[in-house]
């Protein structure tokens, strides 16, 4: 029984965002009587965080705290339009339309703040803390729940805001592919360290080592998620699962968890990552995406230290134990040599 | 419901007489774990479901240099049981913790598949079946047709109530290969069962051997066996013993594993198994 | 078709009495007679763990359980850890960690995290990696919820069980 | 990198703060509703009768057995679907009328839906499902993406080729640049057959949703849709029916992983609940989840590259089959997003890219994470280090050199913005402790000095 390990990398890139038949989306915002702001949109989370960081971008965006944002993505007799989740184009999307529509409801509020403090909106600013400050004025400041009240009951201001994030269609160039389907660009690097049983051809993974730059981390903890959450799904979808065992014959399909392979918490490598937060130039607060990225990079890096670790180049996912095992065979009978005993 | 009927009598000869009324139209369901699933997918199931969880088939007893486990022993409980042969390793590596403490050891032999065969072959077990015409004791050898996979023995009308195996075998071992380390499907699984010469620690006296991987159900090896007769255990026995399995099947493809790599693995599963009970009798 | 019987037992410490089909499952009684819908239906396979309780303190995947055999028996749902904003110390492990996304497994793994720790207070990592094995999750690699797994247990080490107390005192 | 437009935070709010997930104590204590979790009076069941052949004619229909099971409440046939064809894409001009939401008269993969049965409970619809026997002339299958476009290929589509149609090619086609040239002047060539196998979003929440009439004659619709919007819109065009009178509940989903965007199932319920009057939840066992619901696409990526001694590459040809199954769906987009990233993040001065979306029997497969870039990104990085073994350089220094640059053009013409691949390469080296070359640790992703 002989083990051997092996190392391999990979470097990808990842788009953020589509165009498909044009891409837009919108967010409408309204306070309350009493500063709370309620955000609607119909951007679907789909477990990646996403009722999370456009609350916090709306807070931030409005200057008041997270508290006293409600955000409402669940019906589309109130919320506007969103394409849907996918190609990691919500948080940009919906993000920069919240930024457009709390700007829109932060001027009516700081018209109204104005009025109240008998200043010009320009000298105004929020402390994060539910106040409106003027500045380089200690002491005149106001509460947002004061001015949402006189807003509605004095003065009869509507603290509301309505954005829009549009990606134009951008047609495909019959001859030249040209087109514009993207708005940025994230990238990662990934390092692959792994252990071939010789004897089975069962390929264990005991590291990936990343960095990735995906703008702004606007929620640290959730960018992690999917940066290991992505590892996992790498790891599975190049040495366990397919729908098509025999691809492309259709026999043995599986048809339950018992028989769709995927590798379980016994069988996760140690993952470390490095984000690096350089902003991006057009994502809410220099945010690019980063859910769909996060298997494209494990996934070469682990068969290229199958390569490193048994000198055997594999073409075709998943690469399975009877794979490697027929790739050792072929091996050792072309050369007759013993496989090399390399151990990192 | 194609099922029109649920029954689940608190006495052996409660469900003996509801097998003898149903006359062959029923089904059992001890945990549940094949039954249930069934159900929720519309599969057709006879008229009568014979619910045996409340009669008392479940206890695990030792009975004079034997352990008698009854068809209701929750796998959970097997598992713990310490049994040889690698009895109670084979049941520890069957689904998940919730599986275990539902699955029974009735349920795993019924299905002709189950896990368990594989140990309970190279055990030497017996089985006792009660039906309307009274109980019958038969090996575990002529449950499931080694050359069929046919579970012959529990056509209808009889139910298992009964495995006894030995407290005790000289050396046991169960192993299994499969692709993860819990939960997994199995690629192959290899139980041997070998006693020594008592004057030639090594030599082997006799030995059973049971293996699932050659052919889609489990089955005795009888050429791996005779390989290994009146032989000591050594490098040449070892592998003529792995090269006698070719002769047991050419092995079978399924969504986790194709036919000649099953074979391949069920060669290198028997080699390990017969190393560790080469190296275990030099002690 | 006699396929209807009375089965009584306690979900949460609740007395429960209903007349129901024998065979039907105790993840369906749950989910559609009870309207306890934190049990989740993943697989009706026995394949996902994501419907799993506690029986009579033993981990069990409720839809492999007729609920003809749950006569008498004491049944622990994902409900019945927490009361109002007061969860249970697995529960606020696993959402310290971020030990969840989608947060569909999320009730299944608690519950399997209670089984183990009510009967081992203090698992080795690969015990508590055995005690999850029969629960499937597609987005968070794992790795966090073995590291609530073990949050949980520290938690809860020293304290003995945490009595809930509902609503506002 | 970024310019001063862009926001940046004030300091004191909550943007680049890791605050605790919005809905992690709802999960956590099992109070979020997801769609299964939906329970109504007299709530009706629905579940599809689907066919066990990948191609074939189906010549009769005996719903006799099934309306025998006790609770069967009504089965729906494709006669029963005011404009029985699904299409997602189509939808915005992009896709083709192809696929039914109900098989009339031929099925083209293994699952295909041709009755829709609806019952009191789950397993009555299911037991009824199985009962509906259907007679089927059987036809040849194909499931080879290169078996299926060569001639005399079983024809999978209405017109006959097993090619979705770009401007009037067979493939989505990038020319940038002379590639014969550079081919010739390159001092290597590396060529590679790269394949993928589909794979399943495997969520653990199944594809699902609730239809429920109202007196109004609205119809709200919970459902684990990613795209509400799209789904609702589609429902509308099969049903033929305004779009108000839609409204679609949802936006919290147990997994996606873009095997909820094809929108199989409300158009289907909200039929059942309009025939019916009643409730109607219909929603994927594991089994459809794995056997029917669309995959990944599998693919057979053919790359060619041009290399200089130095590891540069300077040309590069590539031919992409894109597996689609029985209906093209949203792979016509994958094709796009492919054509988009044959180069990834490298600058290739010289690229020609054919992209074809193959249907063949197969069940049909859709978007997923990662949607036509996984497979070129594990194409071109198993290439790069073919390129650096055969150049004699290493891993790394092949990517450096490579690594685009802000303002570089892309092969589809569009200049390189916010470009980090080179900074992100040399933290993963730190993080690893390998050493970079000083011609690396020099290098950044500013535009190339002219």
């Amino acid at each position: 029984m002989a083990k051997v390990k092996g190392r391999g990398m990979a470097a990808v890139n990842y788009p953020t965002g589509m165009n498909l038949g044009g891409d837009p989306t919108i967010a409408l915002i309204h306070a309350s009587t009493s500063g709370v702001f309620n955000i609607s949109i119909s951007s679907v989370e789909l477990g990646q965080g996403l009722k999370t960081v456009l609350a916090q971008i709306g807070a931030e965006a409005l200057g008041v705290p997270l508290e006293t944002v409600v955000l409402h993505n669940d019906d589309t007799d109130t919320g506007p339009y969103c394409t849907g989740t996918f190609a990691s184009r919500t948080t940009h999307r919906a993000g920069n339309a919240i930024i457009a529509a709390a700007d829109e409801a932060r001027e009516v509020m700081f018209e109204e703040a104005a009025e109240l403090l008998e200043a010009t909106p320009a000298d105004l600013m929020t402390d994060g803390a539910g106040n409106i400050l003027v500045r380089g004025a200690a002491g005149r400041s106001i509460t947002v729940a004061e001015v949402c009240s006189a807003a509605h009951f004095v003065h009869g201001r509507a603290i509301a805001g309505r954005g829009i994030f549009f990606k134009p269609k951008s047609p495909v160039d019959p001859d030249t592919g040209a087109m514009d389907p993207d708005s940025t660009e994230a990238h990662a690097c990934t390092i692959a360290e792994i252990e071939v049983d010789t004897e089975t051809g069962n390929v264990r993974v005991l590291r990936l080592s990343s960095a990735y730059e995906v703008g702004r981390a606007l929620n640290p903890r959730l960018v992690h998620g999917q940066i290991v959450g992505g590892a996992w799904m790498g790891v599975s979808h190049t040495l366990y699962e397919t729908t098509a065992p025999y691809y492309p014959l259709v026999e043995h399909a599986p048809t339950s968890f018992s028989e769709y392979l995927m590798p379980g918490p016994a069988e996760c490598p140690v993952i470390e990552a490095e984000v690096l937060g350089i902003a991006s130039s057009n994502g809410p607060y220099g945010q690019k995406g980063v859910g769909e990225m996060t298997a494209n990079s494990p996934i070469p890096a682990i068969v290229n230290a199958l390569y490193d670790a048994i000198g055997v180049r594999f073409y075709e996912l998943p690469v399975t134990p009877e794979m490697v095992l027929r790739a050792l065979e072929e091996k050792a009978s072309a050369a007759e040599l013993p496989v090399p005993e390399v151990v990192h | 419901m194609s099922v029109a009927r649920y029954v689940a009598p608190d006495t052996l000869e409660g469900i003996v007489a509801e097998m003898q009324e149903q006359e062959g139209s029923y089904a059992f369901m001890a945990g549940g774990t094949i039954v249930q699933p069934l159900l929720a997918s519309g599969s057709w199931l006879p008229r009568t479901v014979i619910g045996l969880w409340r009669a008392p088939l479940g206890a695990i007893e030792r009975v004079n240099g034997d352990v008698a486990l009854g068809a209701n022993a929750r796998l959970r409980d097997v598992a713990l049981e310490g049994l040889p042969g690698g009895l109670s390793d084979a049941a520890r590596q069957v689904g998940g913790p919730a599986v275990r403490n539902r699955a029974t050891l009735g349920g795993n032999i019924a299905t002709g598949r189950g896990d368990l065969i594989v140990p309970l072959l190279a055990l030497g077990a017996r089985v006792t079946l009660a039906s309307t015409k009274g109980t019958t004791d038969l090996s575990i050898d002529d449950v499931v047709d080694g050359a069929t996979g046919e579970v012959s023995a529990l056509a209808q009308g009889e139910l298992l109530t009964r495995v006894m195996v030995p407290a005790k075998a000289e050396r046991g071992v169960f192993m299994a290969v499969g692709r993860k380390a819990y939960n997994t499907p199995c690629v192959a699984t290899v139980g041997v069962v070998a006693n020594f010469e008592p004057d030639n620690r090594n030599v082997v006296k006799d030995v059973r051997v049971a293996v699932h991987g050659p052919q889609p159900w489990p089955q005795r090896a009888g050429p791996v066996e005779r390989a290994l007769a009146a032989r000591e255990l050594n490098a040449a026995a070892i592998t003529d013993a792995v090269a006698a399995l070719e002769s047991v099947g050419d092995g079978f493809s399924d969504s986790v594993a194709s036919a000649d790599y099953r074979l391949k693995i069920s060669g290198v599963v028997l080699r390990q198994a017969l190393e560790k009970i080469a190296g275990s009798s030099r002690q | 078709m006699t396929r209807s019987a009375t089965v009584r037992f306690t979900v949460n410490g609740e007395e429960t009495s209903i007349i129901v089909d024998p065979l039907a499952s105790l993840q369906t009684v749950l989910r559609e007679e009870l309207l306890l819908t934190g049990t989740k239906a993943g697989c009706r396979q026995g394949g996902c763990g994501s419907c799993s309780v506690l029986v009579n303190g033993e981990l069990e995947l409720s839809c492999l359980l007729p609920i003809a055999e749950v006569e008498g028996c004491s049944v622990e749902t994902i409900e019945g850890l927490s009361a109002g904003e007061k969860l249970h110390p697995i529960q606020t492990a696993f959402v310290e960690n971020f030990a969840l996304q989608c947060g569909f497994c999320t009730p299944g793994m608690v519950m399997a995290t209670k089984a183990l720790l009510g009967e081992n207070a203090t698992p080795t990592k690969d015990e508590v990696i055995e005690a999850l094995s029969g629960n499937i999750c597609r987005c968070t690699g794992y790795e966090p919820i073995v590291k609530a797994v073990m949050d949980a247990a520290d938690r809860l080490k020293g304290s003995d069980e945490v009595s809930l107390v509902g609503g506002e005192s | 990198m970024s310019d001063a437009t862009v926001r940046v935070p004030q300091g004191n709010g909550p943007v680049g703060a890791s605050v605790e997930q919005a809905d992690a104590r709802s999960h956590v204590t099992g109070h979020t509703i997801y769609v299964d979790d939906v329970q109504l009076p007299r709530l009706a069941h629905m579940v599809l009768a689907r066919s066990p052949f990948p191609h074939a004619l189906i010549r009769r229909i005996d719903l006799s057995e099934a309306e025998k099971v006790p609770g069967f409440i009504r089965a729906l046939t494709a006669a029963d679907v005011p404009k029985n064809i699904y299409t997602i894409l189509g939808l915005i001009g992009f896709g083709l009328d192809e696929e039914r939401a109900l098989a009339d008269e031929r099925v083209r993969y293994i699952g295909e839906p041709i009755v829709a049965v609806i019952a009191e409970t789950r397993a009555g619809a299911a037991e009824a499902a199985k009962l509906v026997r259907i007679d089927y002339e059987e036809l040849p299958a194909v499931f080879d993406v290169e078996e299926a476009l060569a001639p005399g290929a079983p024809a999978v589509t209405e017109w006959g080729i097993n090619a979705f149609d770009f401007d009037g090619r067979p493939f989505r086609q990038v020319r940038f640049g002379d590639v014969d040239a550079a081919m010739a002047s390159a001092d290597h060539i590396v060529e590679g057959r790269y394949q993928m196998s589909p794979i399943e979003h495997a969520p653990v929440e199944t594809t699902g949703c609730v239809a429920r009439p109202e007196p109004d004659g609205r119809f709200t619709v919970w459902t684990n849709t990613q795209a509400l919007n799209m789904s609702l819109d589609l429902t509308a065009h099969i049903l033929q029916i305004p779009t108000r009178r839609l409204r679609f509940i949802g936006g919290t989903v147990g997994g996606g992983f873009g095997g909820k965007v094809d929108g199989m199932v409300e158009p289907l319920a909200t039929l059942g609940a309009w025939k019916t009057g009643r409730p109607v939840k219909y929603v994927y066992s594991r089994e459809e989840e794995m056997v029917v619901s669309s995959t990944r696409n599998g693919v057979r990526i053919y790359m060619t590259d041009g290399v200089t001694n130095d590891g540069v590459i300077v040309a590069r040809r590539v031919r992409s089959y894109i597996d689609c199954g029985a209906y093209s769906r949203h792979t016509p987009y994958a094709v796009q997003k492919h054509a988009a990233n044959l180069a990834g993040p490298y600058f290739i001065p010289n690229a020609s890219f054919d992209i074809y979306c193959v249907y063949t029997n197969r069940q049909p497969s859709s978007a997923m994470r990662g949607f036509g870039v996984t497979e070129a990104s594990f194409a071109m990085e198993v290439q790069m280090d073919r390129i650096a073994e055969l150049t004699g350089l290493d891993p790394w220094t092949v990517r450096f050199r490579n690594a685009y640059h802000d303002g570089d053009l892309r092969p589809h013409r569009k200049p390189v913005e916010d470009a980090t691949l080179i900074e992100a390469m040399q933290a993963a080296a730190r993080l690893v402790g390998y050493e970079l070359s000083p011609e690396l640790l020099a290098m950044s992703s500013k535009p190339r000095e002219v």
